[in-house]
C-alpha cells in the first residue's frame, strides 16, 4: 500500500499515538479511491488531530478549535468539486465544536467528517471531553469525571445523519473502508474512531478497546434506525464497530436552489443585466 | 418641505403604511426620507414612521411635525406637541383623544365595508394623497409592490374611497426625484454585496441587521448567492471564512450582540489572510440594549476585537449612497489586501429609506484574488513581499495546494514555532496596512471654508450633521462646518488636522456616551476635542437637536 | 385556580399567541406545589418566549440569547435551594444555545428547562427554527425550509437526559401536571411545548397540533429508552404528548465532592486555616 | 548569581526536574525565578526551562548561562552560544554534540540500572545539587510534592546517586529565603481566588490558563469551590455570571481565543451589575498564533471588548506577588462596583515561579454584596444612586425578588423602552468609575527621580524593566527610570503625567507589534511616546535585551 501522491511529513504525535493510523488509513483510501490531491480539502481546528491537515499533501484548513464544520461545508458549498474531509478531535467536534455538529448534521452537506476520539483532551494535556468515561480521573476531573460521556453514533443518529460510522485505529483495514464508504456517501458522513492516546488516556488504551470492539458483519441491517440506536448505544463490555446506519438522503446541493443549478458557485458571476433589474426596483 | 408622522400599535401595518406612502410621493417626484422607530415587540406598544418629503434634498429627519396619521390615541397624546400650529392629525372615528386639528374619518368601518379590517392604513393613504394634491397614477404598481396579488384589488379600492372623500389641503410640487431610488441602507448593502460579486452570505437572524440577510435570501436564487441561516453567529462568520477560502466572495452580517460571537474568528480572517466582509448595524448595548433601537457605540470595540494584532479596515456608513458603495469597496479592498474589513452601519440607517441617484454598479472596480504567483517557484501561500500581500490561489483550481492555519505559520502555511519566522510573519502582514492607509478616503467636509467651530462626527449622523451646519449657520452667531468620517480605522488624518488647525472649537457629535471617535482621534492626532454632543437613548439625533445643544450650552 | 402568589403583569405577546397558556400554567404548577415566590428562579435568554421571567412574580434573570441554561445550572449549583426553572425559546434552546443544551443534560443538574416550541423565531419576526418544519416559507427560507428538523425529544433522549417530555398549550391540564413532574423530577427535565405562534407560523397552528397530538396514556412503558427513542421519532400525522422518558439518575449536586457536603455553596465560607496550609505548601 | 538551563523535547520530564531543583535551591536560602519555554507539543520537539538563582532578588530572566542542563543534543546546539566561557554543559553520554565545556554522565545507563529510565532527570538534579555545593537535606519532602508515593524510594536513589558522583564546583551561598514561597503566577491567581472567598470557577482548558483551572480542581473539594469544566468559553463565562449572580462569588479564565468568545457575556456583568472576575492569560495571537508561548497583546481589546458601552476595570498583573493581592483586590473591586474585573497575565508570568515572601490573605479586604437596602421603600435592584451603586440582594436570601435583564431596564429590572429610563440608567452605571477611579493604584515608579529617560511599561516586563534600568544605570550615560503599570484601565495618570513632564525621552517597552499601551496613553492624557521598544516573537523580553536595544538604537 503506497502513500506516495498523498505523502508523509513529519509530525508532532507521541510515538505509538492512534493518529498515526488514522493518517495512513486516510492516504490509503484517498489513493484507492484515485483522488488528487488538489481536489481534495483536509480541515480541522485545532488539538493533536486537528494537526493532521498539516501532515497531508492536500489543501489543508486549520482553522478554530471546534470551528471545523462551517468553514468546511461552507467550502463545499462554495466548490462542490472539492472533496471535503474534516479530521479532527472529540473535544473540537463535541465540545466546543457541539452546536456545529448538530446543525450540520441536519444540513446534511455532502462531506466526511473523522473524529479522532481519544475520549480525551489531548493537545491540552488531558482534560475530560464530552466523550470521557465516568471515572476518568484528570488534572481537571479530580475525583474522576462523572458527567455522562456523550455518545456521537447515536446523537448523529438523532439528529438525522444518513452514514454513522464508528472504527477502531487497531482495524486498518475496516478504517480504510468505512472512509471510503464515509467520502463516497452522498451526504454528511460520520466516523467516529476509537483512537488511544498513549499519553494521557490510560483507560481507554489499546488494549481496551480491542478487547471490546467488535465488527458488525453482513447480518446487520445498516438501514433500520430503531435499531441503529439501539445498536449505537452499544458502548461498554462490547463495542461495535462498523457502519451503524446507513439511509439515502438529499444533500444540501440537491436541495438549495442555487446549487442545484449544476455550476459551482464560485464560478458564477453576478449578470449586470440583474443588477439593473434589481436597482429598477427600487424607483 | 412637509413632515408626516404615521404611528400606532406594532401589528397595525405601520410599516406597509409609510412604505406605500413614500413610494407614491418618491414617485411623484419628491425625495423622500422615512426614519423607522419601533419597539421590541410583535404586537402593541408604540411605533411610527417618519416621513419627510419635498423637492430638495433632505438629509436629516426633523421632530417638526405638520400631519399625524394616528391609528392609535396613544400616537395623538405622544406627539402633538410636535405638531405645527396648522398641521393635521388624521384619526380614525374611533379614538377618543381631542384636537382642533384631529380630522376624525370612520377607515375602520370603511375597511370593514370593503370587506378587510386591514386596509385601513391603505384608505389614511388616499386620503394624505389627495390632502397632498397627489394623483393616484400608478397605483396598482406601487400597491402590487407591497401587497399579495389576491389582495390587490381590495387595496386599490381602499385606496380610491380614502382619496374620494378628502380633500386637497396643500399644493403638489414638482420635483426632479421621480426616477431615483428610494432605499433604505440595509437593501442598499445587500445590493452593493451582489453588485460586488457576492457569492456566500451567513448569518443569524438579529435586529436591526435581519433585513439584510432576508433582502439577499429573496434574490440569492436569480443572482446565483447562497444565502444560509447559521446556527448561530460563530457558524455564521466560520462559514463565509471558509468559503471565501474556498473562492465564493462572502459576507456575514449581524449586529453588536452577534458581532461579539464573530470577535474569535475575526482574527482568523486577519491571520489566516482570508478576505471577509462583516457587517455590524449598530444597536444600543450593552449585550441586548434596546433591541430595535439606534446607536453609534461599536465602533472602539470592532476596532480592537480579537486576541492579538492584523490589520483590518472599518469604515462607517453614512448614507444610503454609501451603504452601496462603500459596501462594494469593501469587498474590493477585502479582496486585495486580504483582509477583514468591518462596515459599521445602525439601525437607524439601515431601516431609513432615502431618495438617491440609481446606484452604478460599475462605479468601483472589485480586485480580483491576488495571484502574483508566476508559477516558477515553489507555491507559497504566505510568501513574504514588499507589499505583504501574498498569492492566494483557490482551492482545486490549480494543482498547488493551498494550506492556512491559525497557527502562527510559514510561508508555506505549516505552523512554526520559529521566533524568526514568526516576527517576519506579524511584519508582513502588518505591512499591509501601508498600502490601505494609502487608499483612504478623507472624511466629508461639510461646510464653509471659514468657519471657526468645527463638528466632528462619522457614520449614520452624517445627515443630522449636515443639516445642523446649516441651521447654525443661518441664525448662529459663528460660523460652522463639520467633518463627517466615513473611513474610520485607520483614521484618515490629513484633512482633520488641516481643519482642527483653523478651528476655534472642536465639537464631536455622537449617538454614544463616550465620545468614541473623540477618543479614537485623541489617540492617532493628539487632537483634543473641546466640546461634546452625546446622545445614547437610542434614538437617533437630529439636526434640530444638535443645533439646539451647540447653540444652548456649548455643549455637554 | 387562583395566580395570585405568581401575580400577572401585562405582557408584550400577541393576542392569542400560545405562550399566555404556558404562563398561566407555569403559574398554576408552581402554586400548586407551595412554592414562594422568593424561592423560584426563572432564568431565560432572549425572545419572545424568553419574557417569562418579566411576567412572573420570582426572581428573573433574562441573560443572553442562547445561553440561559449555563447561567441557570450555575444559580443551582451556587444555591440549591432555589427552584431553577428556564422557560425559553426553540432558537434560544436549540439554535444558538444547542451545545449547552445537549451538555447540559450530561450534567443531570436538578433544573426544569420548558421550551416554548413555536417552531419560529418570533422575536425577529419569522425566520426558521432548528426545529421548523421542511417547507416552511419564510423570509429567508423563502424556498421553504429544507433543513431536517431537530427532534428535541429524541436528540434529549439520545445525550442521556433522564427526564423528556413532550406538551401542547392545548391540552393544560396535562402541560401543568408535566410541569409539576418535571419540577418534582430529581435533575435535568426538558419538556418541549408546543405553542402556536400565530403571527408568523401559519403552519404550525392551534389547529394542527391539534389534529395531531395524542395524550400518552398509562399503557405506554416511560421507563424503556429504545421504545422512548421510537416513541420520540413520532412527530407527523400523530404526535405523542406526555412523558417520553423517565430514568432516575444521580443529579450533579449528588456526585459533585464540594456539593453533596450539604451546605449550600454561596453558605460556604473559605477556611482561614486551608488558607495557611495552602500558602505553606509552596515554602 | 547563576543561571541554569534545562533543555529538551517534550516528554523528557524537564518540568520536574526543574520544579524539584528550583525547590532546593529555594528551600536552601536562595531567591530563586524559573521561566518556561516550551512547545505545542505533547512529545519531541525543544523545550526548556531557565532557573535563575542568588542571594539577592531576582527579578528578570537572563539570556547568559553558567550552566546548561541538556537532555538531547539539540539543547548544546541551540545554547551553547549563550554559555559564558567558564560554564558547564551537563549531558549524558549518549549525546553525540562535543563541547570543551560538556561534561558527559552516563545517566540514562545509571537510571536504567535502577530499574526506571525516566529518573535520569533526577539524577541531574543530585549531580548539580553537589557542584552547587548543597546537601540532600529535605530531598524526601521535595521528592514528595512532585512524585507520586510508589516512585518516592527509586527517585531518592536516583538523587542520591547523582550526588554521589557529581563534584562539587561552586560555593553555597547563604539567602534568607528559605522561608518564601516559590510560586508561579498561575498558581498565585489560583490562591488569591480563594482567599477573596471564591466559591465557583468554570472555564474551558486553554494554554497558558489551564494551570489555574487544574490548581482550582486540586484544592476545590477541601476549600468548598465548585471547579467545573464548561463545554466551551461562552458557557464558562455564563456559568460565572450565573453563579456570581445566585450569590457564590465567581470566576471564569482563558487566554486571548476563549476571551473572545466570552465578550458578549461580559457585558452581561456590565449591563446586568453582576460582579465577575474574568482572567485572560495572553499568549500570542492573532487566533491560535503561538499556543505556549507569551506576549502583552490583548490590552486594547479586553478594554473595550463587547459590544455597547458599560464601565470595567482592567489590572495587569505584573509578579506573583501581583498574582495574589490583584487578585485579591480584583474580587473586591468587582463586588463593591458590581462590575466585571480583568485580570491580564501572561504565559511569561503565569508559568514562570518566583521567590515571593509568604502571602498574606488578610491585607485586602473584599466587599460584601452592597446591601444599602434599608427594607422600607420597594425593593429596587437597580436604584438610582449618588455613586451609581444600587442594593444587591442574593436570591432566595430574603423574601426580596432579584430581577435581571440584559435588556435595558427600570429600577426593577425589567424591560423598558423609555429614553429618559434609558438614559438614567447609562449615566447610572457609568457613574460607578468615577468611585473605582479614585481607587486606581499608581504605576510602579523604578529608578532614581533625577532621571532623563522614562521607560514605560505594564504587566509582565515589570521584572525585566526593572532590572533593565539597573543594567541601563550602571553603564549607560543617561539616568533611566521605569513607570509599570498594574492598574491599566481605567489608566491612572497622576505620576504618569508628573514623571512624563520631566523626561526627555519616554520608551514604552511591550511585547506586542504595536505599541498598545503608548496608544492607550495618547487617548487618554496626550502624552506621545518618543521611542518604542518592542517584541512579539513570543519569547519575553530579556533585562539585556532591553538594555541593549535602548543603548544601541534608541529604539525601534
Ligand atoms: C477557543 C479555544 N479554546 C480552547 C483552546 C485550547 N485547546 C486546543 S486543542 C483543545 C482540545 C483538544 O482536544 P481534542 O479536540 O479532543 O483533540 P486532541 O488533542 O485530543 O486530538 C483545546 C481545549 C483553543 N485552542 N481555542
Ligand atoms: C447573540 C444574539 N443573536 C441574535 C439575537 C436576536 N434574537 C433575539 S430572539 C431570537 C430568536 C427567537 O426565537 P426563539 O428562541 O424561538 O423565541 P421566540 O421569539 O420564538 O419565542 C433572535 C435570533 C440576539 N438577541 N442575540
Ligand atoms: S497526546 Fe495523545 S492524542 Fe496527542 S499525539 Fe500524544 S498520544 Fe496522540
Ligand atoms: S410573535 Fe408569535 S410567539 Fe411571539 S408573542 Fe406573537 S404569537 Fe407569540
Ligand atoms: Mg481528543
Ligand atoms: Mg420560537
Amino acid at each position: 500500500m503506497s502513500t506516495e501522491t498523498f505523502c508523509t511529513y513529519e509530525t508532532a504525535w507521541c510515538p505509538g499515538c492512534g493518529n498515526f493510523m488514522i493518517l495512513e488509513c486516510l492516504k490509503t483510501a484517498l489513493e484507492q479511491m484515485g483522488k488528487e490531491p488538489s481536489e481534495v480539502l483536509v480541515a480541522a481546528g485545532i488539538g493533536q488531530a486537528a494537526k493532521t491537515p498539516q501532515y497531508i499533501n492536500a489543501n489543508a484548513f486549520c482553522g478554530l478549535h471546534g470551528r471545523a464544520l462551517p468553514a468546511a461545508v461552507a467550502a463545499k458549498m462554495a466548490n462542490e468539486k472539492l472533496t471535503v474531509i474534516v479530521n479532527t478531535g472529540d473535544g473540537d467536534s463535541y465540545g466546543e465544536g457541539g452546536n456545529h455538529f448538530i446543525h450540520n448534521i441536519r444540513r446534511n452537506i455532502d462531506i466526511a467528517h473523522f473524529v479522532h476520539d481519544n475520549q480525551i483532551y489531548g493537545l491540552t494535556k488531558g482534560q475530560a471531553s464530552p466523550t470521557s468515561v465516568i471515572g476518568l480521573v484528570t488534572g481537571v476531573q479530580t475525583d474522576g469525571n462523572f458527567n455522562e460521556p456523550l455518545n456521537p453514533a447515536l446523537v448523529a443518529i438523532a439528529c438525522g445523519a444518513g452514514f454513522v460510522a464508528r472504527g477502531f485505529t487497531g482495524h486498518k483495514e475496516q478504517l480504510i473502508s468505512l472512509m471510503k464508504q464515509a467520502i463516497a456517501y452522498q451526504g454528511y458522513a460520520l466516523v467516529d474512531i476509537l483512537q488511544p492516546c498513549v499519553s494521557f488516556n490510560k483507560t481507554n488504551t489499546f488494549a481496551w478497546y480491542n478487547a471490546r470492539v467488535y465488527e458488525l458483519d453482513e447480518s446487520y441491517d445498516r438501514q433500520n434506525k430503531a435499531a441503529a440506536m439501539q445498536k449505537a448505544l452499544e458502548f461498554g463490555d462490547k463495542i461495535p464497530i462498523g457502519v451503524l446506519y446507513h439511509e439515502e438522503k438529499s444533500t444540501y446541493h440537491q436541495k438549495s436552489e442555487v446549487l442545484k443549478q449544476g455550476v459551482p458557485l464560485l464560478d458564477r458571476k453576478t449578470d449586470p443585466a440583474l443588477m439593473k433589474r434589481l436597482i429598477a426596483s427600487y424607483i | 418641505m412637509y413632515n408626516l408622522l404615521i404611528g400606532g400599535a406594532a401589528g397595525q401595518g405601520i410599516e406597509t403604511t409609510a412604505a406605500i406612502l413614500e413610494k407614491f410621493l418618491k414617485r411623484s417626484g419628491y425625495h423622500v426620507l422615512t426614519i423607522r422607530d419601533f419597539m421590541s415587540r410583535v404586537r402593541g406598544g408604540h411605533n411610527f414612521s417618519l416621513i419627510r418629503f419635498g423637492t430638495e434634498p433632505i438629509r436629516s429627519h426633523s421632530d417638526r411635525l405638520d400631519g399625524i396619521i394616528a391609528l392609535d390615541d396613544e400616537t395623538v397624546h405622544e406627539h402633538r406637541d410636535q405638531l405645527n400650529e396648522t398641521g393635521f392629525i388624521l384619526g380614525d372615528s374611533k379614538l377618543s383623544a381631542t384636537d382642533d386639528r384631529l380630522i376624525k374619518v370612520d377607515m375602520a368601518g370603511m375597511a370593514k365595508e370593503l370587506g378587510n379590517p386591514r386596509v385601513s392604513g391603505i384608505i389614511a393613504v388616499g386620503i394624505l394623497l389627495k390632502m397632498f394634491g397627489e394623483t393616484l397614477d400608478g397605483a396598482e404598481d406601487v400597491l402590487g409592490t407591497f401587497v399579495k396579488q389576491q389582495y390587490l384589488q381590495i387595496n386599490q379600492k381602499a385606496l380610491e374611497q380614502g382619496y374620494a372623500i378628502a380633500e386637497k389641503r396643500y399644493e403638489h410640487l414638482d420635483g426632479k426625484y421621480s426616477g431615483w431610488m428610494l432605499i433604505s441602507g440595509n437593501h442598499a448593502v445587500a445590493l452593493g454585496a451582489v453588485a460586488a460579486g457576492l457569492r456566500f452570505y451567513s448569518a443569524y437572524p438579529m435586529s436591526p441587521s435581519t433585513s439584510i440577510l432576508e433582502t439577499l435570501a429573496a434574490l440569492g436564487d436569480e443572482a446565483g448567492v447562497v444565502v444560509e441561516q447559521a446556527e448561530d453567529e460563530i457558524a455564521a462568520i466560520n462559514m463565509a471564512i471558509g468559503a471565501s477560502y474556498a473562492g465564493a466572495r462572502a459576507m456575514t452580517g449581524t449586529s453588536g450582540g452577534g458581532f461579539s460571537l464573530m470577535v474569535e474568528a475575526l482574527g482568523l480572517s486577519g491571520m489566516a489572510e482570508i478576505p471577509l466582509v462583516v457587517i455590524d448595524v449598530q444597536r444600543p448595548g450593552p449585550v441586548t440594549g434596546l433591541p430595535t433601537r439606534t446607536e453609534q457605540s461599536d465602533l472602539r470595540f470592532v476596532i480592537s476585537a480579537s486576541q492579538g494584532e492584523f490589520p483590518r479596515m472599518v469604515i462607517a456608513l453614512r448614507n444610503q449612497e454609501d451603504a452601496f458603495y462603500q459596501t462594494m469597496r469593501a469587498f474590493h479592498l477585502a479582496e486585495a489586501y486580504q483582509i477583514p474589513v468591518i462596515l459599521l452601519s445602525d439601525q437607524y440607517l439601515g431601516d431609513a429609506t432615502a431618495t438617491v441617484e440609481p446606484f452604478d454598479p460599475t462605479r468601483i472596480r472589485v480586485a480580483d484574488p491576488a495571484s502574483s504567483y508566476d508559477g516558477e517557484d515553489e507555491y507559497l501561500r504566505y510568501r513574504y513581499s514588499e507589499d505583504g500581500i501574498s498569492p492566494r490561489l483557490i482551492p482545486g483550481k490549480t494543482k498547488h495546494l493551498v494550506a492556512i492555519d491559525s497557527d502562527e505559520h510559514d510561508e508555506r502555511g505549516w505552523i512554526t514555532e520559529s521566533a524568526e519566522v514568526r516576527t517576519k510573519m506579524v511584519d508582513k502582514r502588518m505591512k499591509k496596512i501601508e498600502g490601505f492607509r494609502r487608499e483612504l478616503l478623507e472624511p466629508d467636509m461639510i461646510g464653509p471654508e471659514d468657519f471657526d467651530t468645527l463638528l466632528l462626527g462619522w457614520g449614520s449622523t452624517w445627515g443630522p450633521i449636515a443639516e445642523a451646519v446649516r441651521l447654525l449657520n443661518q441664525k448662529g452667531q459663528g460660523r460652522y462646518a463639520a467633518l463627517v468620517f466615513g473611513d474610520v480605522y485607520p483614521l484618515p488624518q490629513k484633512l482633520l488636522k488641516e481643519k482642527a488647525a483653523q478651528a476655534k472649537r472642536l465639537i464631536n457629535v455622537e449617538q454614544n456616551a463616550t465620545g468614541q471617535l473623540a477618543g479614537l482621534i485623541r489617540e492617532e492626532t493628539g487632537i483634543v476635542c473641546t466640546d461634546s454632543v452625546l446622545k445614547y437613548d437610542g434614538r437617533q439625533i437630529s439636526a434640530e437637536e444638535i443645533a439646539a445643544r451647540i447653540r444652548k450650552e456649548g455643549a455637554k
